[in-house]
């Protein structure tokens, strides 16, 4: 039951890694697509840790889990800030 | 045990950690590290010309999961060679770096070089010789870049890329020897290679990054600038050790380990291409402004006769006849070695005190310098092949090889290369005895002449008065490491 | 039924094909913040796909190798976007 | 031969691989480049946990993608004059170089197949795996680097060292950056520690599983560079005179556990039975501290203030 | 032997050959060192792939720390290239 669940979180964050890939490609600029991307990527992340800790199984495995979804959230979320400021930057310059 | 095979290496690894923590001593130290070192590689060459080639199982581990030091005649031979050049040419470097935090620089690098040359003399294993070629690769870049000029700086860049191609060459050759045979143990490799595929393959990767490392015409054009523009005693280590490290490994594989894989047709592509480089090299030395230049074509030059060997000893059956030719390949290495290590502090003795290295310009400098132009001659000499260097008994036994093979083709190679040698040294000479008023030069002092002069003298005379003890030293069994009880 | 690994496997599979997707945008650019948003989201795939191959080949120490790859993945976002000091 | 979805997945991987390298090292925009290869060493990070190589899989993640990346990017504010005339050359050239390439690939690949279609063997894994008991350690990439072939080990820190020394050598470091402001401050505070606690883990965990000294002393190189990018100077460093101590350490550690076994009456590198354990540990951490410092300076750029002068300092203090 | 040695074996073989090209024919000194890069990681590719023996078994451990050890060197090479080159240019400026 739980390796049901398990793959089910799997699958739906494949379609959040789907989207924020296909908002990548099509969004028109930097600041549409950061947003799209850093949405997308962080929940997606989050299904798929959530679903391995299900087929996992142990504690351990869970919380380093979890502790390397909340680092790429917290990194992705300061690194896509600092990006978008680079790029203003860049805006103002050029 | 024989752990004495780790001295030559692990000595100057060290003292060049000590040079790295005491940089105010970092002379003293270098010093004293260089003439541990030399006394452990003649302690070495003593034990393996008493009783034999030497072998020491690193960490105890059977060969093949463990790696191995093996030591035979030509491995001590180089290992004593590179000692008494690095000791000298360290000499010299005392007075040559005036500043104190320039020898702090200098020696911790110097030492890592001589590790990483001594390491590879005595490597036996496919992947530990890739890492020793590429500390070789590292330290010696590091070196000849030291002081910063622009033209150092960007011929070491260069030289450092072009270096880590060939390393990256040698690599993929490793891979595909593991891939196919299991092991990386040269005495285990040279009993199962055959003349197959993959040993054909792997080992063209293998000899195309060594020779490119050893600056075999047309893979030569790297050298020139790198070595030319390098501090003095650093470019006698490239010109004479460094290259011929490369040298060595071709040897061994060649002759040793691969001797099975190797075609004749390829003896014979390394001999025409050692042909053009003595004739390219000697036209390029002969034309050269600078001295130092000159020096650096002058040894794409001799690389090229030692290549001259392949394909004659490829034709002589094995026996007395291949034995010498290859105490005659071994005895101008090392002839070389000297006598390069010496024209190289030579000129840059002149370079210091003229304060530039112009050929044109060199009038009063026999005056002035009287001893370091008698090492250029004495150099010269050893270069030109004249008797009683090491070269002359050399070149003697390369002419009979010649006729014994029949190989005619080489004759006027040899005559040639050796004709543009004596124009060469003799355009020196003329330049250096002519008077000049009003040139000023600075005066020498002994440590800064005296290593490139004892370099020579070992050259001409030792090596030539000397060579039977070589010969008798190296002959029966230079590359006897398969026959390690 | 499908099996647990054949899903994870499909999974794995289709997961690579959106970062191909996605990794488009760095070749075609044109900005350098633009490359640099498909490199973030290569770490964040990289470390998805990681934590399935480590549920695939049964190595847990991929979990550390997904940890790592996040942390440095901060470090080159961190050193992208510096700039040097101005002359003072 | 069975073909499976792994085979998809395999190939995948491996195209998308070669297209990052070509699109990296095609085309004349060098930022293009540097970034396009951050993302080759990402996915060859990948590619490494595919092929079972976590220790790789580690090693590539914190050096491959992370600092060999930060110096790349930090190369990129150096101008080179090359850069201007980086036309390619003629198409007719361009194609030979081409068809040189792929005969090239073509031997490479040739003898590979022959060679693992013949060999398929364990080649060394079987004495590897035999030994292991008797190595000190139970990750068998670890008794590799730090028993059987520890003498390549051994050269490599020197092969590391050469490098440094090198590039101190040619001058002084870099300009530091300016303060950071909050949001890049946040990022360094939390992420420095966390790589610190990282390294000390995969540094006691490489015994038994993936990890070690080279993996930890890279997740220090990056601590370093971390607050290096927050603004810090070389005088927050160790005194110059211990830097000098910290370089040399890995060397001399595995130096003396080396000629320790020769009163013994046994072989250079062969620990006394019973020690093997704790003199690995103990190389180990000096090796990660050389190898970090060596790194973080690597990313200074140069010598750090003090350094030439770093025992004349030391006598007067 | 495996499908899987195969591919990356040859993919290793690719890349060693593309990157030898790019560093010889390129002019900028930097896409040069990332041709050497690129170079050798196709080798280290070929030698992991060498050790692979497939999903269950474990692999043979010392391509692995054979391509370590190469891993180091290639980084400590690259620091020393970047470092030289910067000098190159500050020497430009004089």
């Amino acid at each position: 039951m739980t390796e049901l669940l398990g793959s089910l979180f799997i699958l739906a964050s494949l379609a959040f890694f789907a989207a924020g890939s296909i908002g990548l490609l099509r969004l028109p600029d930097v600041h549409a697509r950061l947003h799209a991307l850093t949405k997308a990527d962080n929940l997606g992340l989050g299904l798929l840790v959530a679903g391995a800790c299900l087929i996992g199984g142990h504690l351990l495995l869970a919380l380093k889990l979890l502790l390397v979804w909340l680092l790429v959230m917290f990194a992705s979320a300061i690194a896509a800030n600092l990006i978008a400021r680079h790029a203003m930057k860049d805006g103002e310059e050029s | 045990m024989n752990n004495l095979l780790t001295l030559p290496v692990m000595i100057p690894l060290g003292f060049s950690l000590l040079a790295l923590l005491w940089p105010r001593r970092a002379s003293s130290i270098g010093i004293l590290g260089l003439l541990a070192t030399l006394l452990a590689s003649a302690w070495l060459a003593w034990r393996v010309a008493g009783s034999g080639p030497m072998l020491l199982a690193l960490g105890g581990w059977e060969p093949g999961l463990g790696i191995a030091l093996h030591a035979d005649a030509l491995s001590s031979t180089l290992l004593l060679m590179s000692s008494v050049v690095a000791l000298a040419a360290g000499t010299y470097s005392t007075g040559y770096f005036r500043e104190r935090s320039d020898r702090a620089r200098f020696w911790p690098l110097w030492l890592l070089l001589m590790t990483a040359l001594h390491a590879l003399f005595l490597s036996g294993d496919l992947f530990n010789l890739y890492v020793t070629l590429e500390l070789i690769g590292l330290s010696a870049v590091a070196l000849a870049a030291l002081g910063g000029k622009r033209k150092a700086v960007e011929a070491a860049l260069r030289y450092l890329i072009l270096g880590l191609l060939g390393s990256l060459l040698f690599l993929a050759g490793v891979a595909l020897i593991y891939a196919g045979y299991g092991t990386l143990d040269l005495m285990q490799l040279r009993n199962m290679l055959a003349p197959e595929p993959v040993a054909w393959i792997a080992l063209t990767l293998m000899i195309s990054g060594l020779l490119l490392k050893s600056a075999l015409f047309p893979l030569h054009f790297w050298l020139p600038p790198a070595h030319a523009n390098a501090p003095a005693p650093v470019s006698a280590v490239l010109s004479a050790l460094v290259v011929k490290a490369a040298l060595y490994l071709l040897l061994r594989f060649w002759l040793d380990i691969f001797d099975d894989v190797v075609t004749t047709f390829a003896a014979w592509l390394l001999g025409s291409l050692g042909a053009m480089a003595v004739l390219w090299g000697s036209w390029k030395a002969l034309r050269a402004v600078r001295l130092k230049l000159l020096a650096a074509y002058s040894t794409v030059a001799q690389l090229g006769y030692l290549f001259l060997f392949f394909p004659l000893l490829a034709a002589l059956p094995v026996g007395a006849a291949r034995d010498t030719a290859l105490g005659a390949l071994i005895l101008m290495a090392l002839t070389h070695g000297f006598a390069k290590s010496a024209l190289f502090l030579a000129t840059g003795v002149i370079q210091q005190k003229a304060g530039h290295d112009r050929i044109e310009e060199l009038g009063g400098a026999a005056r002035a310098l009287p001893v370091t132009v008698f090492t250029l001659a004495l150099a010269g000499v050893a270069l030109i092949g004249l008797p009683p260097s090491g070269t002359f008994q050399a070149k003697w036994q390369l002419f009979s090889a010649v006729i014994a093979t029949g190989q005619w083709l080489w004759i006027p190679v040899i005559a040639t290369g050796s004709l543009l040698a004596a124009a060469y040294v003799f355009r020196i000479l003329g330049y250096a005895f002519a008077s000049a008023e009003g040139v000023k030069y600075r005066i020498a002092d002994g440590r800064e002449e005296l290593p490139a002069l004892i370099l020579a003298i070992l050259a001409t005379v030792l090596l030539g008065f000397g060579s039977i003890w070589v010969w008798e030293f190296v002959t029966p069994g230079a590359l006897a490491v398969g026959e390690v009880p | 039924m499908i099996d647990m690994d054949t899903l994870l496997l499909t999974a794995a599979v289709l997961l690579l094909v959106t970062l191909i997707t996605g990794l488009v945008r760095a070749l075609i650019g044109p900005s350098l913040q633009d490359r640099m948003l498909s490199i973030q989201l290569l770490g964040t795939g990289g470390v998805a796909l990681l934590i399935l191959l480590g549920l695939l080949l049964k190595i847990e120490a991929l979990v550390d190798t997904a940890l790592v790859l996040a942390l440095l993945a901060a470090v080159a976002a961190a050193a992208l976007t510096r700039r040097e000091t101005p002359h003072d | 031969m069975e073909i499976t979805l792994w085979h998809l997945l395999d190939s995948l991987l491996a195209i998308l691989l070669l297209g990052l390298a070509w699109s990296a090292l095609s085309g004349t925009d060098l930022k293009r480049g540097v970034v396009l290869f951050m993302a080759f060493g990402l996915l060859l990070s990948l590619i490494w946990a595919r092929l079972r190589a976590p220790d790789l899989a580690l090693a590539e993640a914190a050096i491959g993608a992370g600092l060999s990346g930060a110096l790349l990017l930090l190369a990129l504010r150096d101008r080179e004059k090359s850069e201007n005339k980086a036309g390619q050359p003629m198409s007719l050239l361009r194609l030979a170089t081409v068809l040189l390439m792929l005969l090239l690939a073509a031997s490479f690949a040739l003898a590979y197949v022959t060679a693992v279609t013949s060999n398929t063997g364990g080649r060394l894994a079987g004495l590897a795996f035999g030994n292991l008991e008797q190595s000190g350690v139970s990750n068998p990439v670890t008794a590799v680097l730090l028993n059987f072939r520890a003498y390549d080990t051994l050269l490599e820190l020197a092969v590391l060292l050469a490098a440094t020394l090198g590039i101190l050598a040619l001058g002084s470091e870099r300009r530091p950056f300016r303060r950071p402001g909050v949001l890049l401050g946040a990022l360094v505070t939390w992420i420095s520690p966390l790589l610190v606690i990282v390294a000390g883990y995969l540094l006691w965990t490489g015994a038994h599983a993936p990890g070690g000294a080279f993996q930890a002393g890279a997740l220090l190189a990056a601590a370093i560079v971390m607050l290096r990018l927050g603004g810090m100077t070389s005088e927050q460093l160790p005194h110059p005179l211990l830097q000098g101590w910290l370089l040399a350490s890995g060397i001399a550690a595995f130096m003396l556990a080396g000629y320790l076994a020769t009163f013994h009456d046994l072989a250079f590198l062969q620990y006394p039975a019973g020690w093997a354990g704790l003199l690995i540990l103990l190389i180990e951490s000096a090796a990660m501290l050389s190898i970090a410092l060596s790194l973080g300076l690597a990313y200074l750029g140069g010598s750090p203030s003090g350094w030439d002068e770093r025992s004349s300092r030391g006598k007067r203090s | 032997m495996m499908l899987t040695q195969l591919i990356f074996g040859i993919a290793g073989g690719l890349l060693f050959a593309m990157g030898l090209r790019s560093a010889l024919i390129r002019e900028s000194l930097l896409a040069r060192i990332l041709a050497v890069n690129v170079s050798g990681a196709g080798i280290f590719l070929a030698f992991v792939a060498i050790a692979y023996r497939g999903l269950e078994e474990t692999p043979d451990p010392v391509p692995h720390a054979l391509v370590l050890t190469g891993i180091v060197v290639a980084v400590s090479a690259t620091a020393l290239a970047l470092a030289l080159r910067r000098r190159l240019e500050e020497a430009d400026d004089e």
